[in-house]
């Protein structure tokens, strides 16, 4: 066996990294999965004039810059007890509608895609968007772009910019959008509907006819009993934009719901010594370590957390294919992993009905996108769906809209105690004492982790995307007896 | 690096050399700053000399330099002597740096090892800087020939006749109705004695009738623009309430004026004049002014004898004050002085004891036409003097007052103890610190008094006061005096007493300064360009200074100014055009934005923004040089040559020896 | 893709937000000429690809490298070096890698600082107030993780660069531009610009491209965004709105002013400016209406935030490039 | 930047002062014409006004190791181009703001208007800057040369390897 050895580890830094270590008779021990870095925004947004901070912590992540925009947008409203016209709010979730439809439409074909379509054991150098495009025909990989370059255009209408949008502000939007940009709009949405149900064919097709795979998605290597959460509207049913956070238990039981203002009184972040990232956890329930059940706190934030904590879809089209999820996975709720990318398609699907359904409100050109606070700003929460989970912002500033305090759980970060179970369960049930531990086994400890999308750019607000990942396996004694990389 | 750079540190004798090791600086500037492009580095007496000047241009024609550093002293002294070397060996002036290692280091610091390397960091910065020059063209802005003199005194006289004399224009601005200034109020002048009035009437007279000279009195210039070559003047004619051109000065008008005021401008308070006057009869131009804060008229709104009786209808009562527009190419101010106020020293008791008297009061008492027609007698009227004391330094070479001399007051003194002398036989003390002499028939003058008999006592007065203490002190004023000579404290009693009060600037130098843009030093005086040098010249082109503005002086060194300046402007005049430092600012098209930040900056109104390109542009005529647009510009747009950021910011890596610490870093 | 003569393509992200990756794909259809005229070597966003396959290449044989992110830790300045080996042009793409960016801010304080806010925020359970340790042991052994680096450095700061291209993140119509000119150099139709150059921008700043009408500036009064509702024809400065558009290279065509928000001044500093914020600093200084001290101090007191306001982008690439608690504590 | 690297010499600060042509550079003059003696820490750059100062040139001098910064221009009301020392003190104003942000001391940084006959003010100005500086103690900022590396010095046995297959 060829060994490598690259001391020391710090080589790596900035990597996430699973430590694997095994006991005297070399069977699995524990792994942990660490995050070795750190940003700082809640230190350095401290000090800035308030309504920067939505522009500012959209530098968060640029795959999800819309989600913090809308946020964060959200929070300075609060901030300064205003509540926005009806439709900059419609603007606003018009905009991150859009930006939904690209943001799953890019991890299905760019990030997870990739997984499926070429196979988890297909070459490297055709593991990647450009290997799709090639394997689907550049038919469906110019729909894909097509696709991508729709969401995009709307979040320029709307933001103003295509990446890192600016123009969310206290009260509403800088600006509206014209008949013509009306229209637009409308016919790209149309157009996402179609695409959404291609994808939907697509996976049908693919996956689930597929008897590998769905064994794997049903297979008990990736299914953790947690708790899960996820924003629904007055009628609990799935919103990405606004409504009150729902927190259903392991047997789908809503354990029940919170506004933006009480979020502290739901979720708490536990510390450990060895990595840069906290674990956010139900604080009703309690910390109970890396382990699910219902007296575990650990819970999940997700499209399938989201799907699980909602009653339904607000869209006819999106209802139907939510129902045939759980019919096809028997009831609710779900707790295989891999069964977020189906969820995530579903979403897609709502999330282009929504942007119809939104551009099509005669109110939507009005001018009334404005309301001018009059206020003193105190504090505020803006909490928002972000694509990986729920994404909460909560800024304190002096009496000059001065932010005195930051803090900010992350879509992502709501899933690290659920991913490092994910990734020891894959590991405890894939060593086996004497086992030739392969590459193989790296590639299913990383679909474990990639299939909650994780992007540790949001989560260590540090690094962008997709987690390059090293793997180290260390004996008893502590020499590394292997390194396994993605990515690096 | 292509540049070959030449640097020249000048010992300046010791000035330099006493205290920086110059030969050092020189061997580390042609060492370390050798990969910086230095080819040579020498040291040398005078570099300024002929020979030093020779050194440098011998270098740029064999050695090829294309940059010259010289450590001196200002560059406010040498720069141009150092450029026009440059020149003569073909290099363009303006690549040439001169860096002051005297003014700020050799002469303000006493280490002499700290100093020497604060010298390395001058050249260093010179020579970083230097690097960054570029060729420039001196500026051509044509001359326009007429001047502008300011003050009617024996000074701005002088000057006004020499250039109108030279067959150029000249306008004359004073305050007052007449010109003549403080001399005119003089009955004899020291050391000869001879009639004030005699010499300076007919000067007088010349202005007044000069065709080159317009002359405006009763007028004060309220604003400057412009710069040399080009300044515009707005004066304010005060109304007269007199038509000039009617006017024939026959004086009926003062005669029937029933309104009589103290003048306390022209007979110091001792005469009175009427409320429609001439300061005194040989006043220029003739006619006269309507004084209207006294005016009967003015006041009560009825009168109007001057009207009634003026033969030629000149009176008008509804003139108004007029603001003149003036276009000249430089200016000349002899605006004077201001006599030192006496009742500042309560000591010296003025005000309080009746016979205490000022030196103007004592001129005016003295002058055949001042208000007792020259005869010298007590405040009655009628007493003459049996004992007369004449009190030296008045509010001059005294910290509570005035620190420096007054320069005039010694020879005033004993020209008032001789004209009492000879008038009244009185005995005279002059109470003196030190009598100085320095001119030409001074000292001759002082020997002639002490042949008179005058008491000469060595001492500060400490008071004068009436509080006898003696029969023969009563109804006397007794002088305190330590006579240092003979070391004993002496009391004088007397029946007059002089102050021989100080010259100080005009109450209002500053403001009037600041309107022709130069300033006055500590004392108050307006600075020259140098002390010895350029005496007559301000540091603010085309602008010039004589007379006691500059400084204390006597009637002769004024008319010196006065004319010295006039050579100065007509020397400027004949040129027909004045080169100015090419140091302006150039916006670049392409890099402007339009963003329009620098349109307001200029208060030269030099940036005009084009609409329709949308860009800025900087008119370099008008443009001054200060570079404010230049630092104000966010898109790096504006350049201001001669000051440039290149330039600036590679000073400051030489000051800071980054360059040093760079090339350190970078092997050969 | 085929591994044919094609010349080699790289984009890697250090410490940045992956906004630029976003900004790449966002050229759309152009993605296939990048496809069609390269081989793409190392993109860890889009394709799997190990660092050990870049080390294995030779010395400059990978043609161009779009570099983006700052430099936070010990990878990414190892990373910038081994690329910076095997790239004929590297490429300093986006602000981050350019000029610091936000994540550059954190220069305003000590990484302890960083820590001790992030493990001590509302909702962090930290009863034993702990802190992330280098190295750790767990019971089954020990655990290693990275000390950070005091400050964020930009790409110059850490290997030299052959071009700049600016933006948070470049506009995609600029890496489109960029993208034909490589192309067209390949094919011998188009030289490439002098080394050291910024490309993918303008040459003037933003108010070039900005369309609001501009007048003489005064400023007697600043004013927050969301306190006025600010005329669409009027320039945003001139409405007392701080906007960084007269400092900000040009290039992006204005999309944050056009869209009624002022630029932020994501371009960095115009041609041959030494320091961005000092740059608008003197330039917003200059028109504040009022000669009287106390006046402009209050005044100045509506920018609460300087160092941020004008640094927003910048700090790394700034002349003191991190405050003194960043590097004394 | 404390040149001499002697840790037993006392701290030598360096400053570094910005005058105009017309007033400042003149008081100068005037205090070397006069013989006036003040501490030779402080070297002079020329501008033609104090409106020519870009506050790049401050930061440029405390990134390049100055321990102090003295900008110098006429009164106000005296500027030889009639108000630019206003814009000078705007500029001022906001850039010792921003500076406080970057932890520099207010007391680094200093605006002094002096006359062109105030050579005794700007002698005493001088001395006085120079020992509050002194004071405050070198400012050494890491971009002026050796601290920098030190910054990311990463101790050896965590220095980064080439990958050894």
């Amino acid at each position: 066996m060829q060994r490598i050895s690259i001391d020391p580890i710090t080589r790596l830094e900035g990597h996430g990294k699973i430590d694997i270590f095994l006991d005297d008779e070399g069977n699995f021990a524990n792994s942990y999965f660490q995050i070795p870095e750190l940003r700082g925004f809640e230190r350095f947004c401290v000090g800035r004039q308030v309504e920067e901070v939505p522009i500012l912590t959209n530098r968060i992540c640029g795959v999800c810059p819309e989600a913090h925009h809308m946020a964060g947008a959200k929070a300075v409203d609060a901030v300064y007890h205003v509540d926005p016209p009806r439709t900059a709010k419609m603007l606003r979730e018009l905009l991150y509608s859009a930006f939904y439809c690209t943001d799953h439409t890019t991890h299905f074909y760019a990030l997870a895609g990739p997984d499926f379509i070429m196979g988890p054991t297909a070459p490297v150098a055709e593991r990647n968007i450009l290997g799709v495009i090639h394997k689907v025909g550049l038919e469906i990989g110019g729909k894909v772009i097509q696709m991508r370059k729709y969401g995009h255009t709307v979040v320029e209408m709307i933001g103003g910019r295509k990446v890192h949008p600016c123009t969310s502000i206290p009260g509403g939007l800088t600006k509206g959008i014209t008949n013509e940009q009306r229209d637009e709009i409308e016919k790209m949405g149309r157009w996402a509907i179609e695409f959404a149900q291609f994808t939907l064919q697509a996976f049908n097709d693919i996956v689930l006819g597929n008897k590998e795979y769905v064994d794997l998605i049903l297979g008990d290597i990736y299914t953790h009993h947690t708790y899960y959460i996820g924003t629904v509207d007055e009628n609990n049913k799935v919103n990405f934009y606004d409504g009150k956070v729902s927190v259903v238990d392991p047997e789908g039981k809503r354990l029940g719901k919170y506004a933006a203002n009480e979020y502290t009184d739901w979720i708490a972040e536990h510390v450990e010594p060895w990595t840069y990232l906290k674990f956010p956890y139900l604080k009703k329930v309690g910390w109970k370590g890396f382990v699910d059940g219902k007296d575990s706190g650990v819970y999940m934030a997700t499209p399938l957390s989201r799907l699980n904590a909602a009653d339904g879809m607000a869209t006819p089209l999106a209802q139907a294919e939510y129902e045939k999820f759980y019919s096809t996975l028997g009831g609710k709720p779900v707790h295989q992993r891999l069964t977020i990318h189906w969820a995530r398609l579903i979403e897609l699907l709502y999330a282009a009905e929504r942007w119809v359904e939104l551009v099509t409100d005669p109110e939507i050109t009005s001018d009334n996108y404005r309301t001018i606070p009059t206020e003193i700003p105190t504090e505020g929460v803006g909490i928002v769906e972000a694509p990986r989970g729920t994404l909460t912002h909560h800024y304190t500033t002096d009496e000059r809209g001065v932010t005195t305090k930051v803090n900010l759980i992350v879509g992502t970060t709501n899933n690290y105690a659920p991913i490092q179970m994910s990734t020891k369960k894959a590991a405890q049930s894939l060593i086996k004492k004497g086992g030739v531990i392969s590459e193989g086994l790296l590639n299913m400890v990383e679909m474990a982790f990639r299939a909650y999308d994780p992007c540790f750019g949001c989560a260590t607000h540090s690094l962008p995307g997709q987690m390059p990942l090293e793997i180290t396996i260390k004996d008893a004694s502590g020499n590394t007896v292997n390194v396994l990389k993605q990515n690096c | 690096m292509t540049e070959k750079i030449g640097v020249y540190v000048c010992h300046c004798g010791t000035n330099i050399a006493g205290i920086v090791d110059v030969e050092g600086v020189a061997k580390w500037a042609a060492e370390k700053l050798q990969r910086r492009g230095v080819v040579i580095a020498r040291d040398y007496k005078f570099m300024c000399s002929s020979l030093g000047q020779e050194l440098i241009e011998k270098d740029i024609k064999e050695l090829g330099l294309t940059r010259v550093v010289v450590a001196a002293c200002s560059p406010h002294l040498h720069e141009k002597t150092f450029r026009n070397a440059c020149k003569n060996a073909g290099l363009n002036p303006y690549l040439c740096e001169l860096v002051s290692i005297r003014e700020q280091v050799s002469w303000v610091h006493t280490d002499k090892a700290v100093a020497t390397e604060k010298s390395k960091a001058i050249v260093s910065g010179g020579v970083e800087r230097v690097i960054w020059h570029e060729p420039l063209e001196p500026l051509r802005v044509p001359i326009h020939p007429a001047t502008l003199v300011v003050g009617g005194g024996i000074a701005g006289i002088q000057a006004a006749l020499e250039i109108a004399d030279a067959g150029y224009h000249v306008y004359m601005v004073e305050r007052e109705p007449s010109i003549g200034g403080h001399m005119a109020q003089f009955d004899k002048t020291f050391p000869t004695l001879d009639c004030s009035a005699c010499i300076l009437t007919p000067k007088m007279v010349d202005v007044g009738n000069h065709p080159n000279i317009t002359l405006l009195t009763w007028a004060e210039v309220t604003n400057v623009d412009g710069y040399v070559g080009n300044f515009q003047a707005t004066i304010r004619q005060k109304a007269r309430c007199v038509n000039t051109e009617l006017c024939t000065g026959c004086g009926i008008c003062w005669e029937k004026c029933p309104k009589k005021v103290i003048d306390d401008v022209f007979e110091a308070g001792l005469g009175k004049r009427k409320a429609i006057y001439t300061p005194f009869p040989q006043a220029v131009p003739r006619y006269p002014v309507l004084d209207k804060e006294n005016c009967t008229y003015f006041l009560k709104g009825t009168c109007k004898a001057c009207e009634k009786f003026c033969p030629t209808g000149a009176i008008d009562f509804t003139q108004e004050d007029e603001f003149l527009q003036i276009d000249v190419g430089q200016i000349i101010l002899a605006t004077g002085w201001d006599l030192f106020d006496v009742r500042r020293m309560p000591q010296y008791g003025y005000g309080r004891l009746a016979n205490v008297f000022t030196s103007l009061e004592f001129e005016r008492l003295s002058n055949a036409s001042g208000p007792t027609g020259g005869k010298i007698v007590l405040r009655d009227g009628v007493t003459p003097p049996a004992s007369v004391a004449i009190v030296h330094c008045v509010g001059s070479r005294d910290k509570n007052y005035n620190p420096y001399c007054s320069s005039i007051c010694c020879m005033q003194s004993l020209k008032f103890a001789h004209l009492v002398h000879e008038r009244t036989g009185a005995e005279v003390f002059n109470c003196y610190i030190d009598i100085r002499t320095p001119s030409k028939g001074y000292e001759e003058f002082y020997q002639r008094l002490l042949e008179e008999g005058t008491h000469f006592i060595r001492g500060k007065v400490a008071e004068v006061t009436n509080a006898y203490r003696t029969p023969e002190e009563e109804g006397k004023l007794i002088v305190q005096v330590e006579d240092t000579l003979i070391g004993k404290q002496r009391r004088i009693p007397v029946d007059m007493v002089i102050l021989s009060a100080g010259l100080e600037p005009r109450h209002d130098a500053k403001e009037v300064g600041r309107l022709f843009g130069i300033s006055c030093s500590a004392d108050g005086w307006y600075i020259e360009r140098h002390p010895k040098l350029d005496p007559v010249a301000t540091m603010t082109d085309g602008v010039y200074i004589a007379g006691v503005v500059q400084g204390p002086k006597d009637i002769p060194a004024s008319v010196a100014q006065g004319a010295a300046a006039a050579a100065r402007a007509l020397g400027k005049i004949q040129q027909k055009e004045v080169a100015m430092e090419p140091i302006r600012a150039t916006i670049k098209e392409d890099k402007c934005s339009g963003c329009r930040i620098c349109n307001n900056l200029c208060p030269f109104n030099a940036i005009l923004f084009h609409e329709d390109k949308m860009v800025s542009e900087v008119n370099p005529a008008l443009c001054q040089g200060c570079g404010t647009c230049v630092a104000a510009c966010p898109a790096g747009a504006i350049s201001g040559t001669g000051f440039s950021n290149e330039q600036i910011l590679a000073q400051l890596d030489g000051l800071l020896l980054l360059n040093i610490k760079r090339l350190e870093e970078i092997p050969a | 893709m085929s591994t044919n003569g094609k010349p080699k393509f790289a984009m890697y992200w250090a410490a940045s937000c992956g906004g630029c990756e976003i900004a790449v794909l966002n050229i759309h259809e152009k993605i296939l000429d990048v496809d069609a005229n390269f081989e793409v070597a190392f993109w860890p966003v889009a394709m799997d690809a190990k660092y050990k396959d870049v080390e294995a290449m030779e010395d400059g044989s990978i043609l161009l490298t779009l570099f983006n992110g700052a430099i936070r830790n010990d990878e990414n300045e190892h990373i910038a070096k081994l690329l910076r080996r095997k790239s004929k042009l590297l490429v300093a793409f986006g602000s981050c890698a350019n000029e610091g960016c936000m994540p550059a801010l954190a220069n305003l304080s000590s990484v302890k600082d960083m820590v001790d806010t992030a493990f001590t925020t509302l909702t962090t359970d930290n009863p034993q107030n702990i802190r992330p340790n280098t190295s750790y042991t767990v019971p089954e052994g020990e655990l290693h993780i990275p000390t950070l680096y005091p400050v964020v450095r930009t790409l110059d700061q850490v290997v030299p660069v052959d071009y700049y291209m600016p933006g948070c993140p470049p506009e995609s119509h600029q890496i489109a531009a960029v993208i034909d000119l490589v192309i067209q150099v390949l094919q011998g139709k188009a030289e490439l610009p002098p080394a050291g150059s910024v490309i993918g921008a303008g040459g003037s700043t933003v108010c070039d491209e900005c369309p609001r009408t501009r007048n003489e500036k005064k400023i007697k009064k600043f004013e927050r965004i969301q306190n006025i509702m600010i005329d669409p024809e009027l320039c945003i400065l001139e409405q007392g709105v701080l906007c960084s558009g007269p400092a900000t290279r040009s290039g992006c065509d204005a999309p944050c002013p056009k869209a009624g928000s002022p630029c932020i001044g994501c371009y960095g500093p115009a041609e041959g400016a030494e320091d961005y914020g000092s740059r608008l600093m003197t330039a917003i200084a200059s028109v504040i209406d009022s000669n009287d001290p106390a006046e402009i101090e209050r005044i100045f007191e509506g920018i609460p935030d300087p160092a941020g306001q004008f640094y927003r982008f910048n700090l790394a690439g700034s002349l003191l490039r991190f405050s003194k608690s960043a590097w004394k504590e | 930047m404390s040149e001499q690297t002697d840790i037993n010499k006392p701290f030598e600060p360096v400053i570094i002062g910005f005058t105009c042509n017309w007033c400042s550079y003149r008081a100068a003059d005037m205090a070397g014409t006069a013989r006036m003696k003040y501490s030779p820490n402080i070297r002079l750059i020329r501008l033609m006004c104090s409106g020519r100062l870009d506050p790049t040139f401050v930061l440029k001098a405390f990134a390049g190791g100055a321990d102090g910064v003295m900008i110098t221009g006429c009164h106000p009301g005296d500027c030889h181009y009639v108000e630019q020392n206003y814009k000078a003190l705007r500029r001022f104003i906001i850039l010792k703001k921003t500076l406080q942000q970057f932890g520099l001391e207010p007391g680094r940084i200093k605006l002094l208007w002096a006359s062109a006959a105030e050579g005794a003010l700007f002698t005493d100005e001088v001395n006085k800057f120079v020992e509050q500086v002194r004071a405050l103690g070198p400012l050494s900022w890491p971009t002026s040369g050796g601290g920098l590396e030190r910054m990311f010095a990463v101790p050896e046995n965590m220095l980064v390897k080439e990958v050894t297959v």
